[in-house]
C-alpha cells in the first residue's frame, strides 16, 4: 500500500511547502508505534485517513496497520477491522473476565431485533418493505430505537414514486456486532443464492413494482459481491 | 393422503388451532400466525402444502369466531386472501382466464414464509454474536480525541429532525412519548407487570394491576386492561407468571410462577 | 519481536506443577492476554490484589505483569506502575500525536440546531426565511457558529430584490450526520411515522404536509441538484 508516497511524488510541488521529500518519513516500526498509540487512546474506530492525518508526512498508514495486526494477533487486544475502520478491542473469548466492565443493554423486542436483522441482510431497505417482509406494521418507536442506538441510519432516498427514505446500518452495528463488513453477516451468501434477499412482487402485481426491482434490495445486496 | 389431511384437522389441528387462539396476542401478525402454523406439517417449508396451509388458517379464524375473540382486520384480509388462493387451487382455471395461477400465489406466499424464517434465523445468528460490552470491550478508558480542534459541537441526526418536526409542529408539539394520552401502551404495561411479578406470589385479579390514573374513565380502562392482558399473555408464554380464570368471563387471576425468581432468562 | 518467543519459551508449562486448586491454573502465555485484556478494558488502574481478583484461581498476577511490561516495553503503549496500581497507557515519547486533541464537546444550541435544521430542509434559504420560519430573530453568532463548523456555507444570491444571500450546507454537514445527501432527510410524513412527531395532523398545515409527502424535504432541495 505505498499509493499514497507513489501519488505525492508524482505531483509537483507547486510552493515551497513542506513536501514529503523533505522529511524523511519515520521509520516503519515507529510508524506502528504511533498506530498503535492512536488507536490505543481512541474507543471509537477510526478510519485509514483519520489515522494519516495524524501520522507525520510520508507515513504508510496501512503498512503500519498491517504490522500491528499481526502482532496483536492471538493476544488479549486484537486489532479489528470495523468497515473502513480500525479498532483495538478485547479478544471475544476473555469476555467473561470483564464482569465489571459489561453495559447493561435494554433489551430489544423481537420486533426491534428483526428489523435489525432486515435492514441488515435487505440493505438498503424502505419501511415498506421491512413491513412486508414481516408482514405487519413496523411500531412507533422501533425505528427511532434503532437510530437512537446508532445501529441504523438513512441511506439513499428509493428513486421510486413517493422517493421513499431507506434504511442501512451504520459502523457502529458493524462494530457492536464484532463485523469487519455488512459482507460477513452470517449466512448472507447463502440467503442470497436461495433467493431470499430478492425483492419478489406478488405475481400479478409485475408492472407496479417493477420499478422498485431494478433499484432494490436485491441490488444493494449484490453490489456488496461486487468488488 | 387426502384422509390424513381430514383426520389431522378433526382432531389434533383444531386442538393446536384453539391453542393458538388462546395466544392470539402472541402473534405479531398473519404471517408470523402462518408461519406457527406451518410448522405443524413437519415438512421443509419448500414441501409445505399451501392448500393445507391455508385450511389451517381458516379453521383457526373460524374458531375464534366461534370463541368471539375478535381478529385484527389484517388476519380477516389475509383469510379472505386465502379463501380466495384455495378456490384458485381447487378449482380449474377458467379458459382465458387472465392473472396469475393459484400456483404462482402460492409459491409466492411459500416464498415470503420461506423469507421470514431466515430472517427469524437470521436475527437470532445476529443476537448470537459477539457483542460489544459483553463479549468484548473497548479501551476502557479513552484519550479524549476525536477531530483535532479545540471545541467541538455535538448534535446528531436525531437532534436535527426532533428540531424540525418540533419547529414544524410549533406551539402545538408535545414529545411523541404522551401524545396518545388515553392510550395505553403494551410495552409501558409490559414494563409495569415486569416490575410487579417478582412480589406476585399470590393469586391476584388483573384489574389490580392497572396502573394509576387509568381505572376510572371507561375508555383509558378499557385501555389499560387490553394492553395489560396482552402483556400477562407474553409473560405467561415466557413462563414468568401463571394465568388461571375459574369460568368464562371470570375475573382473571395472575401470579408469579412458583420457583421463578423473576429474573430475564 | 524475536524476544517475544524467547520469553515465552523461557516459561516453563505449568501442566505437570501442582496447583493449589482443583484445576490447574492456565498457561502463563494465557494469564498474560487476560492480565492485557483487563488492563485495556478497565477504565481506572488496577491493584495487584484487583487483577488476582479478576484472573482465575492459581494464576500468578505479578510474573503475568512482568511479561506483560517486557512485551510492552518499547512499544507505542507502555504498562506503567501509577502508585500501587498498573495501567496501560501510551507511551510518553507519543503525546504529541494525541496533544491537540484534547476537545470539549457541546451540545448545539437549540437556535442553533433549529437553524441548522431549517438550512438542510430548505436550502437555499435566506436569512429573513429562517427567521420566518424560527418566527424569532435569528443572531449572527448562530450563523456564524455554523459557518465556523463548516456546517453551512454561503450558497447563490437569490434573485429577488435586494439580492439576499442564501444558506446551504456542507460536505462536513453530510459527513457528520451520516447521510448521503441532503435529499435523503426524512419529511414531515416519514418523521411521523418514525415517531418523531405527533401523528395527528394539524390544523392549517394539511396543504404543507401534502407537498412534503410527496416529493421529499422541499421545494428548494431540487434547486440545489440543478448545478
Amino acid at each position: 500500500m505505498s499509493d499514497d508516497s507513489d501519488l505525492m511524488s508524482e505531483i509537483p510541488d507547486p510552493v515551497p511547502e513542506p513536501s514529503p521529500s523533505l522529511f524523511a518519513a519515520p521509520p516503519m516500526a515507529e510508524q506502528e508505534r504511533m498506530v498503535e498509540a492512536i488507536l490505543f487512546a481512541c474507543a471509537e474506530p477510526l478510519s485509514l485517513a483519520q489515522i494519516s492525518a495524524r501520522l507525520p508526512q510520508g507515513c504508510d498508514a496501512a503498512e503500519a496497520l498491517g504490522h500491528l495486526r499481526s502482532r496483536y494477533t492471538g493476544r488479549g487486544v486484537n486489532l479489528e477491522r470495523v468497515g473502513d475502520a480500525y479498532a483495538l478491542r478485547t479478544a471475544p473469548d476473555l469476555g467473561w473476565l470483564m464482569q465489571n466492565e459489561r453495559v447493561e443493554t435494554r433489551k430489544l423486542s423481537r420486533a426491534a431485533i428483526e428489523t435489525l436483522a432486515i435492514v441488515a441482510y435487505h440493505q438498503p431497505v424502505t419501511r415498506a418493505e421491512i413491513e412486508e417482509i414481516r408482514g405487519v406494521a413496523v411500531s412507533r418507536g422501533t425505528i427511532d430505537q434503532l437510530l437512537e442506538l446508532d445501529w441504523i441510519r438513512l441511506g439513499r432516498r428509493r428513486m421510486t414514486p413517493g422517493r421513499p427514505v431507506t434504511f442501512v446500518v451504520t459502523e457502529e452495528f458493524l462494530d457492536h456486532f464484532g463485523l469487519e463488513s455488512a459482507r460477513d453477516l452470517p449466512g448472507l451468501k447463502e440467503l442470497r443464492e436461495a433467493g431470499l434477499l430478492d425483492s419478489r412482487p406478488l405475481p400479478g402485481q409485475a408492472v407496479l413494482e417493477d420499478d422498485e426491482a431494478g433499484d432494490g434490495p436485491s441490488r444493494g445486496q449484490s453490489e456488496l459481491f461486487e468488488d | 393422503m387426502a384422509d390424513d389431511w381430514d383426520t389431522l384437522e378433526t382432531v389434533s389441528a383444531r386442538r393446536e388451532a384453539e391453542a393458538l387462539i388462546v395466544d392470539v396476542a402472541g402473534f405479531e401478525g398473519p404471517l408470523d400466525l402462518l408461519l406457527t402454523l406451518s410448522r405443524t406439517q413437519k415438512v421443509d417449508l419448500r414441501r409445505i402444502s399451501v392448500l393445507h396451509l391455508a385450511e389451517q388458517y381458516l379453521v383457526f379464524v373460524e374458531q375464534a369466531r366461534a370463541l368471539r375473540i375478535e381478529l385484527a382486520a389484517d388476519y380477516l384480509v389475509m383469510a379472505a386472501w386465502l379463501a380466495y388462493l384455495k378456490s384458485r387451487l381447487l378449482l380449474p382455471p377458467e379458459p382465458g382466464e387472465e392473472g396469475p395461477t393459484g400456483e404462482e400465489l402460492a409459491a409466492h406466499l411459500a416464498w415470503q414464509l420461506e423469507r421470514l424464517q431466515a430472517m427469524r434465523e437470521a436475527s437470532a445468528r445476529l443476537m448470537g454474536r459477539d457483542q460489544k460490552g459483553r463479549d468484548f470491550f473497548a479501551r476502557g478508558a479513552p484519550t479524549a480525541l476525536a477531530v483535532s480542534r479545540k471545541l467541538t459541537y455535538e448534535a446528531s441526526l436525531l437532534d436535527l429532525m426532533r428540531a424540525y418536526a418540533r419547529l414544524r409542529t410549533r406551539d402545538e408539539f408535545r414529545p411523541y412519548a404522551f401524545d396518545r394520552s388515553d392510550i395505553y401502551p403494551y410495552e409501558a404495561a409490559l414494563e409495569r407487570l415486569l416490575s410487579l411479578v417478582p412480589g406476585a406470589s399470590d393469586w391476584t385479579a388483573l384489574q389490580a394491576y392497572l396502573p394509576e390514573g387509568w381505572r376510572g374513565a371507561p375508555a383509558r380502562k378499557r385501555s389499560a386492561i387490553a394492553s395489560t392482558f396482552a402483556a400477562t399473555l407474553e409473560l405467561a408464554k415466557q413462563g414468568q407468571i401463571e394465568l388461571r380464570q375459574s369460568d368464562t368471563f371470570a375475573p382473571l387471576q395472575l401470579r408469579r410462577r412458583p420457583g421463578h425468581g423473576g429474573g430475564d432468562e
